[in-house]
């Protein structure tokens, strides 16, 4: 019998995976990467909930809605990538400090 | 006589001691152009005449005048200055006058053509404005201010030749000597002040010379004022042990140490004892008496050894200066003043002859080109074949030394003799020693002064290779003042009995009474002794220096003693010199780095602990509000590194954050 | 304005007209500064023979002569009452002869300044100011106005020696300077506590008057420094005694006493000629003058009792000035520590309480004030010439400057006690009086006279060594031809300053009344107000 | 074996997942993402959401990572490099404080299910009792169908604005803007 505890469990695993990824990674895209990897893990709670919830089946809806609106960020991710990669020539946001001072 | 004189003996004293000082106010005005001396022999000619004519005449044997000014006023008590003519005053004021004149006479040849002539005649007649002033001073005060001023003249007098190495260490050492007794003349001045409360001489001791305010003289303050006084004499009388600056005086012109160190100057601490005589208590006088006893002795002795004549009459002068001490201390102070009376002729004469034989010896030398030392006895001889009159009169002076009858010398050197028996004999016991010891001296005297004539003037001429022919008489402006003198040295000036001192018209003038009897078979003893032992003296003294069968070791322990003046200058130099040279060093040392350097170590300590303070202003209270800054500063660093721009940072930051936050709350 | 003023500020008018002056006429700088001293000097002389002989001074107005007494500060201090500051001058035997030889050394510190090159405006500007400072020192009777001008003299001389000093002249002008404020701090103390103490009888205000600080009467019952029923102590030593100490201590620097002497030497040593002339002609005596007519006058009960060690401290330092100056190989520094032999003499003088004592150290003071600098400017003269003063590197130079070496023979015999001389009539009444102390029983022991005898045979054998090596004797210099060519004997200028020293030397020795009768009563008096506590 | 073929995905999902963040070179590691994200629609079907499984696969795989590679062809121009990077280490070393935070919350989400376990909300134990879960039975899609348009209409209507929205965005951020 696979329980909500199974599912929580690989979820946090790939959260924290992704969450070390965006943390640590020298490349805009694999950042990019690690967020996907978040949301999936969100996408694998929300799934996991919904199965309790027939009345509304608000845990499958919102999944939708979450990896739509994770694709559309990504594609404006993108953009935003290519646009600091013209400009900087790198896209390895170390180097990317405009923020500072 | 006497009638005539309507003019104050008191004025034309003062004019006998002013006269000098005007003449050396004038040849200091006239400085380098006045070198014929004809001021100073003028002024001295005119001193003697007046402290002859009027002075000494008008005074001697009548009653005491006295004469006080008001000097200065200090608090309320007032100090005088004044005039005592009595006996003893004027007898040495006239002595002095009529030493000077010959001197001055002298002088002038002998000193002619001396490039600081004009220096000499100004300081021989400060001189003699001080010896003047100094005996007719009715104040001790203004007594000690003579006094020091003979010591200063002495001082320039001494060192003339300033050139000389020898002269100036001699006059700085007499200066010395001199000053420590000048210090016992002020320290018996301050015990006589704050003892009695004046220091005029007739308040002292009255007209009369007695002690007149009747107070216990046999305090223990009475005896250091003595002892002090006669501290004072015995540095000016070249008494043992003060009596080292006097052979080295001898550096002096001749006609200098003939008037200064001879007659007049070393025989003023005789006179001072004489004029506060009546101050003195037992324990002092016999304590002069020894001393004076120990000086004649030791003197006579160093006397024997010296090869140079003007030492050898430098400590014959000490000697005699023993006797008239040894007069003082036995109650006879009338006979020490007869002897320093003849005593004044006769050496003043001796000088001058030795002046003679000098000055024509430094002819020869210069004549003659060679290097030889022109005083050295040992580079004489026979002289009298060239010198006659000198030797003559040299030969008058000496048995007037030696005390021959018929002298003048026989006379006084009797009457301390004599007087000292009478003496030893009332006290007996142990004093016998001292009138013993006298008469071992008088013929010793003899000896040592009939060696001088036999070496100088017997035998043949000991520097061979000289022309001898130059050597002849003294001109005669030295000779005449030679013989004036020679004729002093002779009894009937004195006495017109040769062979009783009893009727010497100074001995009656003085007129002490003695406290002891008078021994009639001494006075025919004492002068068979004397003039025996003489006799003896001088035919040993002939047969070793003039037939030249000398028998003793020169190089024996006692002769090099008596060379050498008993090593005393050597002991004094060791002693007394190096050591307060060496304790000024120390005190120098001290004042450098133990005083200087505890002021500069203050210093140092003062600004090492500003150093400090500074230190600690810097680092610890400063170091606080920096630390504080610094903290503010690191922290904002700190947080500035943390807003590097880097998102990844930022959101780790954030993360770190929530983490840390969930974590709270968990753990809550 | 009185004629006390008018002695005082003459130097400040002379130091305004130099200010003003510019700089291309500062060659007139000089004869501005003789001409304003000259009229100065004759201002002073004006005042000596105006004296009156029979006045008694020191404690009472009316012994003063010449007074001026006017309200200087009067400040509301509430609680405290008012505080009475007034300027109040006068003269007595003590002051006047004092200010005579001031102004008698000022003109001859001016005519040693004539080669001064170095800023010259600076120099004689501040040679007025200390001038000044000297003269108020000497007139001022009331504490607060004497302090002032006691610190007013200090700054000028700092100067005088760091600026236009020798080699080491910061090091001596620091030394000289931090002794003295050393000095004066606790004065200030002891200047404050007085004031507590006493009253003024005719207003009740607490009053900085000397004379006031003088009558036992005025002081306030359980005051500090007060005289009945006073148990104050510090340390362990009565509150009146430590008065007395403390102002001693700040006087006696400036005399100076051995062990606190050490600034002298090397401020004389650095100091240009006319500097050393004015601190030994009157620095020295501002010391001596002070503890007559304060420690003395205000504490005569302390005076009493320390006077024992007065007179010890008296001969410590002439002996070991003596001795000192004996080891010494430079002239002047040998001069310098011949001035605190001398001066040793003053203290000693001064702690005998006798008549004779007090008056032979005032005498010595005047003497000193006119030999010291006479020796002073001599060694100047040498210096000038050559540049050095190492005794050794001289001989026999006699027989190259005779006049030079007759006027050192004569300052150096005047120095050394010769009767006829006015050291000698100082030290000669110095020691008498302290022999005569037993007798009054001012509790003086007689060794002490002795000892201080010593002192002069001392001085006699530093001059006479001085006086053998460096000018008898063959002629020997360690320059050689240069400098026997440039040692020329005295110049006229030279000779017409220390021709008049020599002689006034020469003529006080001859005719001391001429000091001793405007001295006597105030020495009277003075001796009279200690007495009392004998 | 429902759970065996549980653990297999979970494990693929993890371990590519951690490869992807491990290995060095991006273009595997994006090509290794593939697997991490068919392995998780894998997991979706475990979880009865066949039709978000399929979406997932959809729109991820054929979009997302499409899109990804071509941008990273695209920017990196040390692509080739990076592809030719076959360097002597395989796996990139971890980022140590990286690392820690991520352990941290690992910790955290693990304790906050090992807590949550104990207590189970209420809503869910209430539907399981009244057995108001999804069954495999049920017909998920048309449920969707139906719920997107009524009870989620409008939330529906505002992604598909902002869908839209984005696009214009991505494509307006990418254009060449030569006015420059």
């Amino acid at each position: 019998m696979i329980t909500l505890t199974h599912f929580l469990v690989v979820s946090a695993c790939i959260f924290c995976i992704g969450l070390y990824a965006v943390l640590s990674k020298r490349n805009a895209i694999m950042i990019l990467v690690g967020i996907e990897l978040m949301i999936n893990a969100a996408v694998l709670n929300l799934v996991a909930f919904g199965r309790y919830d027939k009345v509304n089946y608000g845990g499958q809806v919102f999944a939708l809605f979450a990896i739509v609106l994770a694709a559309a960020a990504v594609a404006v991710g993108l953009a935003i990538i290519l646009n600091v990669y013209r400009k900087y020539k790198t896209i390895n946001p170390d180097n990317i400090t405009d923020l500072r001072d | 006589m006497r009638d005539l004189l309507t003019i104050s003996p008191v004025s034309m004293s003062i004019l006998v001691v002013l006269l000098p000082l005007l003449a050396f106010v004038i040849q200091a005005i006239l400085g380098k152009k006045s070198t014929s001396g004809m001021i100073s022999l003028i002024a001295i000619a005119a001193s003697t005449l007046i402290s002859g004519g009027f002075v000494f005449t008008a005074v001697w044997d009548n009653p005491t005048i006295s004469t006080t000014y008001n000097w200065f006023t200090i608090g309320d008590k007032t100090f005088t200055i004044g005039i005592l003519l009595n006996n003893l005053s004027v007898l040495m004021q006239f002595i002095v006058c009529i030493i000077a004149l010959p001197v001055h006479i002298y002088s002038r040849s002998y000193m002619k053509g001396d490039p600081g002539i004009h220096r000499y005649w100004m300081y021989l007649s400060l001189f003699c404005f001080a010896m003047l002033g100094l005996t007719i001073s009715k104040n001790l005060f203004m007594m000690y201010i003579f006094w020091e001023l003979v010591g200063f003249a002495s001082y320039l007098l001494i060192g003339f030749w300033f050139t000389k190495e020898a002269a100036v260490q001699a006059n700085k050492k007499a200066f010395l000597v001199n000053r420590i007794g000048d210090l016992g003349f002020l320290i018996g001045i301050a015990i006589i002040f704050s003892t009695f409360g004046t220091l005029d001489l007739v308040d002292l001791f009255g007209t009369d010379g007695f002690f007149a305010q009747g107070i216990d003289k046999n305090t223990t303050w009475m005896t250091v004022a003595g002892i002090a006084f006669f501290l004072g004499a015995m540095a000016k009388s070249a008494q043992f042990p003060l009596h080292v600056w006097l052979p080295d005086a001898m550096e002096g012109p001749t006609s200098v140490s003939s008037l200064i160190h001879a007659a007049t100057m070393v025989a003023a601490g005789v006179f001072l004892l004489s004029s506060i005589f009546p101050l003195f208590n037992e324990t002092v006088l016999l304590i002069i008496a020894i001393i004076g006893t120990i000086t004649a002795l030791s003197s006579a002795f160093f006397a024997l050894g010296q090869y140079d004549i003007k030492k050898i009459l430098a400590f014959s002068t000490i000697s005699q200066l023993g006797y008239m001490m040894v007069g003082v201390g036995i109650g006879a102070w009338d006979a020490a003043m007869f002897h320093l009376t003849t005593h004044a002729f006769f050496k003043c004469l001796l000088f001058l002859c030795a002046g003679a034989v000098i000055h024509e010896m430094a002819h020869l030398k210069a004549h003659e080109n060679q290097e030889f030392d022109p005083q050295d006895l040992r580079n004489m001889g026979g002289l009298r074949r060239y010198m006659p009159k000198t030797f003559t009169l040299m030969a008058i002076a000496s048995l007037a030394l030696a005390g021959f009858p018929l002298t003048s010398g026989y006379l006084s050197k009797d009457a301390i003799v004599i007087t000292a028996w009478e003496w030893a004999l009332h006290h007996g016991g142990l004093y016998l020693i001292i009138p013993v010891l006298l008469v071992v001296v008088s013929i010793l005297t003899a000896f040592y002064i009939g060696r001088l004539i036999f070496k100088a003037f017997f035998g043949e001429f000991r520097l061979k290779d000289l022309n001898v022919t130059h050597l002849h008489e003294a001109p005669h402006a030295m000779l005449i003042p030679m013989l004036l003198l020679g004729i002093g040295a002779l009894f009937f000036i004195f006495s017109w009995n040769p062979l009783s001192y009893a009727d010497a018209g100074i001995l009656q003038g003085l007129s002490v009474a003695y406290p002891f009897a008078e021994i009639h078979a001494l006075h025919v003893i004492i002068p068979i002794i004397l003039t025996c032992g003489s006799l003896i003296a001088w035919w040993i003294g002939w047969r070793w220096y003039s037939k030249g069968s000398y028998p003793l070791n020169p190089h024996s322990r006692w002769i090099q003693a008596s060379l050498n003046q008993g090593y005393l200058n050597e002991l004094y130099h060791k002693t007394f010199v190096e050591s307060t040279l060496a304790l000024a060093q120390i005190s120098y040392w001290f004042d450098r780095y133990v005083i200087d350097g505890l002021v500069n170590f203050s210093a140092t300590a003062v600004r090492s602990l500003s150093t400090f303070s500074s230190w600690i202003d810097r680092y610890i209270v400063d170091g606080f509000v920096n630390t504080v800054a610094g903290t503010t500063y690191y922290i904002g660093h700190l947080l500035r590194w943390i807003q590097n721009g880097r998102l990844q940072n930022y959101l780790g930051f954030a993360f770190t954050v929530v983490l840390i936050g969930i974590i709270y709350l968990i753990i809550r | 304005m009185g004629l006390l003023s008018l002695l005082i500020f003459l130097p400040l008018a002379a130091t305004a007209i130099i200010l003003l002056l510019p700089t291309s006429l500062r060659h007139s700088y000089k004869y501005i500064t003789l001409g304003f001293t000259v009229a100065q000097f004759a201002l002073a002389g004006f005042l000596y023979s105006q004296f009156d002989a029979a006045a008694t001074g020191v404690n009472t107005a009316d012994g003063y002569q010449f007074v001026e007494h006017l309200s200087w500060i009067r400040m509301d201090l509430g609680t405290l009452g008012t505080l009475e500051i007034d300027y109040f001058l006068g003269v007595d035997g003590f002051s006047l002869p004092l200010l005579a030889l001031s102004a008698f050394v000022m003109l001859m510190a001016i005519g040693a300044s004539w080669n001064i090159t170095k800023s010259l405006k600076g120099y004689f500007s501040l040679l007025m100011v200390l001038n000044l400072a000297v003269m108020g020192i000497f007139c001022a009777l009331d504490f607060f106005l004497f302090y002032v001008f006691y610190e007013v003299m200090l700054l000028p001389l700092y100067f005088l020696i760091g600026i236009w000093g020798g080699a080491r002249r910061e090091y001596a002008a620091i030394k000289f300077f931090i002794y003295t404020l050393f000095g004066s701090v606790f004065m200030l103390l002891v200047i404050v506590g007085l004031y507590f103490s006493v009253i003024n009888p005719d207003t009740g205000a607490h009053t900085f008057n000397m004379l006031h600080m003088m009558n036992p009467a005025n002081y306030v019952e359980n005051s500090f420094f007060g005289y009945i029923n006073n148990y104050n102590e510090v340390f362990g030593i009565p509150a009146r005694m430590i008065g007395f100490i403390v102002l001693f201590f700040a006087f006696a620097i400036k005399v100076p006493i051995v062990p606190l002497h050490t600034w002298l030497p090397d401020a004389h040593v650095e100091a240009p000629t006319p500097v050393s002339i004015i601190l030994a002609g009157i620095l020295l005596k501002v010391g001596g003058y002070g503890i007559i007519r304060i420690c003395l006058s205000i504490f005569p009960d302390a005076a009493v009792d320390a006077n024992w060690w007065l007179g010890l401290i008296g001969i410590v330092s002439i002996i070991y000035g003596a001795l000192n100056a004996l080891a010494q190989k430079d002239l002047k520094r040998l001069i310098a520590y011949s001035s605190v032999s001398h001066m040793g003499f003053v203290l000693l003088g001064i702690a005998s309480l006798t008549a004779e004592g007090i008056s032979g150290a005032m005498f010595q003071m005047i003497s000193h004030g006119f030999l010291s600098a006479a020796l002073f400017f001599l060694v100047g003269v040498i210096y000038d010439r050559v540049h050095d003063r190492y005794i050794y590197n001289f001989r026999g130079l006699a027989s190259l400057m005779p006049k030079y070496t007759g006027y050192v023979a004569i300052a150096f015999f005047a120095s050394l006690g010769l009767p006829g001389f006015s050291a000698f009539i100082g030290e000669a009444f110095v020691i008498i009086g302290t022999f005569n102390a037993e007798s009054v029983g001012t509790g003086i022991p007689r060794w002490m006279a002795i000892a201080g005898s010593l002192g002069i045979l001392l001085s006699a054998a530093y001059f006479l060594w001085t006086l053998q090596r460096m000018f008898f004797g063959q002629t020997r210099l360690k320059g050689g031809e240069e400098w026997a060519s440039s040692l020329v004997d005295l110049t006229k200028r030279e000779q017409l300053i220390l021709f008049p020293t020599l002689a006034l030397a020469l003529l006080l020795g001859i005719m001391p009344s001429l000091i001793f009768d405007n001295l006597n009563s105030s020495v009277l008096n003075l001796v009279a107000l200690v007495a009392q506590y004998i | 074996m429902e759970e065996v073929i549980f653990y297999a995905f979970a494990a693929l999902a993890i371990g590519s997942a951690l490869l992807v963040v491990g290995l060095k070179n991006t273009a595997r590691a994006l090509f290794l993402f593939f697997i991490v994200l068919f392995a998780m629609a894998g997991l979706f079907l475990f979880a009865l959401a066949d039709f978000v499984a399929i979406t997932q696969i959809l729109i991820y795989v054929g979009g997302v990572l499409i899109l990804m590679i071509f941008a990273f062809m695209l920017s990196n121009k040390e692509l080739l490099a990076d592809l030719q990077h076959t360097s002597a280490r395989f796996l990139s070393l971890p980022n140590a404080q990286s690392l820690l935070l991520v352990l941290g919350f690992l910790g955290v989400m693990l304790y906050g299910i090992a807590e949550w376990q104990e207590n189970t909300p209420y809503w869910i134990t209430e539907n399981i009792r009244r057995g108001n879960i999804i069954q495999p039975t049920d017909n998920n899609i048309n449920q969707l169908g139906v719920k997107f348009m009524t009870q989620y209409v409008l939330p529906f209507e505002v992604v598909s604005i902002f869908l839209l929205m984005a696009l214009i965005g991505a494509a307006h951020l990418s254009r060449k803007e030569e006015d420059r």
